[in-house]
């Protein structure tokens, strides 16, 4: 008997759920403007999730995936992303669009069932958001070969939750990756739950990260309400891939604080005791006792801030309300780039028939 | 393993249900009866199935025989051929067409040809259930209708109720036939009326179309959640002195072409209306029969009233999607030009 | 990445080439007009591909362009959507279509509508070619012919090549095109004949079906490998005076109907061949179109003489699940009864 | 910075490639009678083999898949189990199957291209060869979920190959097999290639074993041409799995020393000189070394056996070249339980054709 592979999976946390920072901190974790920066845009995506789900509840938007609680995650990775990246989200990454430069409005016009929504101005080549769970991890693999064909230092970066490690193509992308050295990094936004399925019952592995050890590649843990840990993983992780090191699987630890989606009951399948407690380790608040503790965040730019979120987002609201309305046809013009002979009869039937 | 009759703890008896009530009813009635029926899928335990189509289950018949499956649909395919194959009958939910893709090589591969490829020493007695179709504004990839694709692999049968006594019924059929049965559920239809159900355990043929209604101006064919524009656009024509025959397919494999020829002759004219894109969808199977064996009785071009071919919209444009009555209607009247 | 014309290290001008060189030559030609041309697959590499499509491939273009995969379907499925969108032409390889379905989630889900659900910000020009069919006695799970699940899907083009000299130029076609294009291989034929091939990098139309052989009597269509008994079936006719006409679809998504609206004008009569199980095969498009827009020119049934609805047979009795040319004459007997 | 999670993958070798037992040895590989058994069975897939590619060469069988060299792993793996347990088999198992009960003349049958020949008289529920590589693991799970729902104390063992470690489907199976705790042994049966695909070029991972890291359970290396490892290894995971333990991944080293099937040429994608050396490290040669050295093997036992093995192939070959060719309403005849309408039209039309 011999041992021929040891594996070990490492947990970061650096900003403790007391607003402390643990351990030593990278740079960025002492710049106030930085700190701001990053709370701003998690306060603003807890804002544009309220107004979402508003909306939905008011008939103005369709179901909608609300990201409360996730906020580190999705500000944390995408902050640390090169402009010249690409993000591959899943449908819980509001946030980390935002950063990218989606708009709010552009996010709405999507979830109020518009396609126009994922034509966006601003990251022309960032995907769309990914429904069918984890089948984006596949592209994400795609996009990264492509940067690596032509030594391009950039990275793919693709999100999903923690049911999607159960998928076999999320299996089947980080097994290509890690044997092509492809740079992609992964992230798996831990929210605890898939729906009503919670984390136990969906792998016996005792974390995500070690799912990275069946592609050969390395598999790392933080706290994912931890905003600084999530940026500094995910820095390491882009900048070991822009120089050809390969691939990171990220397990961000975090927790669902609503309903799957704004069709979702979560009061069916689990009790609002475990939800309170997990409101105690929010990320949101983290920041905030640390800012005032640690910068000397006050009450009166407290209240600057969420005003002028609160102003952005109604913006963002009243343009999404405005926006004219797509013509019917339009579902037909761009199934190709030149439509058939048989699909142009088909346009021309929908339109006769109004 | 022996299928033993548990007592049953339904209160029998007639009662008003919605769709999805009278699936969820025939689960627990199946599972009463059979101990080896058990079900798989995503979020069908303690949740109930997003849909409710499991509600309470976990609570009557246990964690063993109600599980919430990871996350992974080429599995949710794939299991039952494993438990089917050791005699039970698993009965596996895909939560919304738009994810049912992976198990195709499942269900074509291994699924549809365990009984033809061991010469019968196995068989694969598994129901694959998933809510298909539009109109209930459900975000993308919700809102598929892809029974064609089903209805072409041998070795299926491709079931779609249209009515929550249908679906009773035909979903115990699907349960007891020992072959596999994908079994398509009109999300549209689950909560939009109620019907009486008699909750007795008794089931539907699995190779018959259903007449719903009588005429003799022209056939109207469809099946699922289309029934109903299909019943209005017959409603409409009535006003107007046009009779016609509706029939709902119920069961698209086998097809129950007789059914659909008998009509025929009599109108002389007909319209296949589905949801599902025009191209190689399942009426063009429909029309092929009426083509063929059903050609000297045509005194019009059968049409077919379907989805564009185009991605199903998301729900702006969901509506100008669907074949609507009007689109129906229209059709009936130019088949009518034709004497 | 600029798309750079790379002087030609082929040897143009015409040869007489097998089917499967056909393919390779395109392949070839391919990657050298256009950078961004890559190949994906098992096999594909060193090995050339398990029927030598690809062979010499990854030493003429290295293996940065022609990659061998891991044995993952899925993965060769969803890797190009990828590429395609970061402005690649990712050309991948199912071995055997009996292994393509854990690809329909990655075509359906997304290199279908990536355009759409975009609006056209990304696009997926992409090729996933497969050889499909029986009649070279492979193993079980290696003769499938299920060209009509793809011909279903809004977005996609489906191709089948029937002849050497198709097979390049579609293929040239299929690669150029801006949106993405599943091409499908008749195995059968990949040796069967040689026929010259003019390697000059000229393409064939995506939206044509080709007229073989003219004839007034009977139309016949097909596709693929069918081409083959359907001529066959052609020349014993004739030598009973009968005329038929033989159409090769080429292209069955999108369908060049009017191409055979034009001969069954004429004709009167149409049997369609193809290898894949009858029920909701591609046929029954064909002639659901004849029973509507082309009704009026039939004088007899339309006939499908198809692969029966059965799982293809191992070896044994391969030959008794193919239609056979005496199949197809059988039928155009049948319709001629008609006047 | 915190470790939350290690791992290690062992290897296990107990008769080494000079046919001398190392370390510490069960019970079994003491016993004469056993290994001479363990040999005849090796002796006699061996014969089988060459056979059935002579009988595909002389166009009497048809594309045939030879498990030369990995007879071991065929042969410890089948004998390890009860014969109330269910073998789920690759392509390449036809040892496996063999002592499974499954005849020589229906393995004949299958590979000749009749469909009876998946009708074993034999071992009732075992699965009949599996082809679409790796299709058959989310069986294994489901028979093995059926064992545990009766509390029978029964086993699934699921082999497939290195190739099919990348499939996502065989990840999905091995990782609800971990959750749910199912009594499942999966066997990767490392012959080093998926036809011409390398090992290396298949996964990054630096092991096949470490695949169950992933899925949560346990995942070890044994040497497969060592019989005795794989007996003892494969054992271990049955009787673990039997007393509720769970599933066990068992990677087994060896080596494909013949073409993919009789279609392949290996020559064009791998040098003889490593087939070469890997012929030095074959199982029937190490274990006969052994029982020569330690058990007093000799040429007349050595010769009776072989003779008794060919005759037994002979005999097989003969029993199937002769069997009645099926009629072809049989590839409708099991296509349902009860045969719809249309099929019975059809049926009749094909023997109308005749
Ligand atoms: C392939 C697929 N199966 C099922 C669904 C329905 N569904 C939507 S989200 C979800 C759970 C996803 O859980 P997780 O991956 O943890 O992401 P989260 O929703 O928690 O962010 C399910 C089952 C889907 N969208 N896609
Ligand atoms: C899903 C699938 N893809 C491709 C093939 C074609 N094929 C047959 S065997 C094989 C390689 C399998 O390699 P491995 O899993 O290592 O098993 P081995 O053949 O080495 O025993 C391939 C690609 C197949 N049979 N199934
Ligand atoms: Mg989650
Ligand atoms: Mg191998």
């Amino acid at each position: 008997m011999s041992t021929v592979a040891t594996f070990e999976i490492r947990h970061d946390r650096i900003l403790g759920p007391d607003g402390k920072l643990e351990g030593e901190a990278p740079p960025f974790a002492r710049d106030r403007d930085k700190l701001v920066a990053l709370y701003r845009w998690m306060v603003l995506t807890r804002a544009f999730d309220a107004k979402a789900v508003a909306l939905q509840r008011t008939g103005r938007l369709g179901t909608f995936a609300s990201s409360i609680g996730q906020e580190a995650v999705n500000i944390g990775v995408a902050d640390a992303m090169a402009p010249e990246d690409v993000l591959l989200p899943s449908f819980r990454e509001h946030g980390a669009q935002l950063v990218r430069g989606v708009t709010m409005r552009e996010l709405l016009v999507y979830w109020g069932g518009d396609e126009r929504g994922s034509d966006f101005a601003g990251p022309r080549e960032d995907f769309p958001v990914c429904i069918p769970v984890g089948t984006h991890a596949p592209h994400a693999a795609g996009v990264a070969l492509a940067f690596k064909l032509r030594n391009e230092a950039r990275v793919a970066v693709c999100i999903f939750g923690d049911g999607a490690t159960s998928r076999g193509d999320v299996y089947e992308a980080m097994n290509v990756a890690g044997v092509w050295a492809l740079p992609v990094v992964f992230i798996s936004n831990n929210n605890q739950w898939a729906i009503s399925v919670p984390r136990k019952a969906q792998t016996a592995a005792e974390t995500l990260a070690q799912k990275a050890i069946a592609a050969g590649f390395e598999g790392r843990q933080v706290d994912g309400n931890d905003i600084v840990a999530v940026r500094q993983a995910t820095a390491e992780a882009l900048d070991k891939a822009r120089r050809g090191g390969g691939p990171t699987l990220i397990e961000a630890l975090t927790y669902r604080l609503g309903d799957h989606t704004t069709v979702d009951d979560a009061s069916r399948y689990r009790d609002d005791e475990e939800v309170g407690r997990r409101w105690k380790e929010e990320p949101i608040a983290r920041l905030r006792t640390h800012l005032a503790a640690a910068h000397g965040w006050g009450k009166a730019e407290e209240e600057a801030l969420i005003a002028a979120c609160a102003a952005e987002v109604e913006e963002a609201t009243e343009a999404y309300l405005t926006t004219e309305p797509e013509p019917p046809e339009a579902m037909f013009d761009h199934m190709y780039e030149e439509l058939p002979a048989e699909l142009v009869r088909q346009r021309a039937a929908l339109l006769g028939q109004e | 393993m022996a299928r033993r009759r548990v007592k049953s703890e339904t209160s029998a008896g007639t009662g008003e249900l919605t769709l999805v009530e009278a699936v969820q009813r025939a689960l627990a009635r199946a599972m009463e009866e059979d101990e080896t029926v058990i079900l798989l899928g995503e979020d069908i335990g303690v949740d109930g199935g997003v849909f409710r189509a499991t509600d309470g289950l976990i609570a009557r018949f246990g964690a063993d025989r109600v599980r919430d499956t990871p996350l992974a649909e080429a599995l949710i395919g794939g299991l039952p051929v494993g438990l089917a194959a050791m005699g039970f009958r698993p009965v596996a939910e895909i939560q919304f067409m738009g994810f049912i893709y992976p198990v195709l090589d499942q269900i074509v591969n291994h699924a549809a040809r365990l009984r033809n490829r061991t010469r019968g020493r196995l068989s694969c007695p598994m129901v694959l259930r998933a809510p298909y179709g539009g109109g209930i504004h459900a975000p993308e990839h919700h809102s598929e209708s892809m029974e064609a694709m089903f209805a072409h692999i041998p070795g299926l049968r491709v079931v779609i109720p249209s009515s929550p006594a249908k679906a009773y019924g035909l979903l115990l059929a699907a349960i007891r036939d020992p072959d596999p049965v994908i079994f398509l559920e009109p999300k549209r239809v689950y909560r939009a009326t109620r019907e009486a159900v008699v909750d007795e355990g008794s089931a539907l043929p699995l190779d018959r179309c259903f007449t719903v209604r009588d005429g003799a101006d022209v056939t109207l064919v469809s099946w699922g959640a289309m029934l109903k524009e299909t019943l209005e656009a017959a409603e409409m024509l009535a006003g107007d002195g046009v009779e016609a025959e509706v029939l709902d397919v119920a069961t698209l494999k086998p097809l129950d072409m007789e059914t659909i020829l008998e009509s025929v002759r009599k109108t002389g004219r007909c319209i296949i209306v589905h949801e599902a894109p025009l191209t190689g969808g399942f009426g063009a199977e429909i029309a092929a029969r009426l083509a063929g064996e059903g050609l000297m009785h045509l005194v019009a071009p059968v049409e077919r009233v379907a989805g564009w071919d185009t991605v199903m919209p998301l729900l702006r444009l969901e509506g100008q999607y669907m074949p609507s009555p009007q689109r129906i209607v229209a059709a009936v009247r130019r088949v009518l030009e034709y004497a």
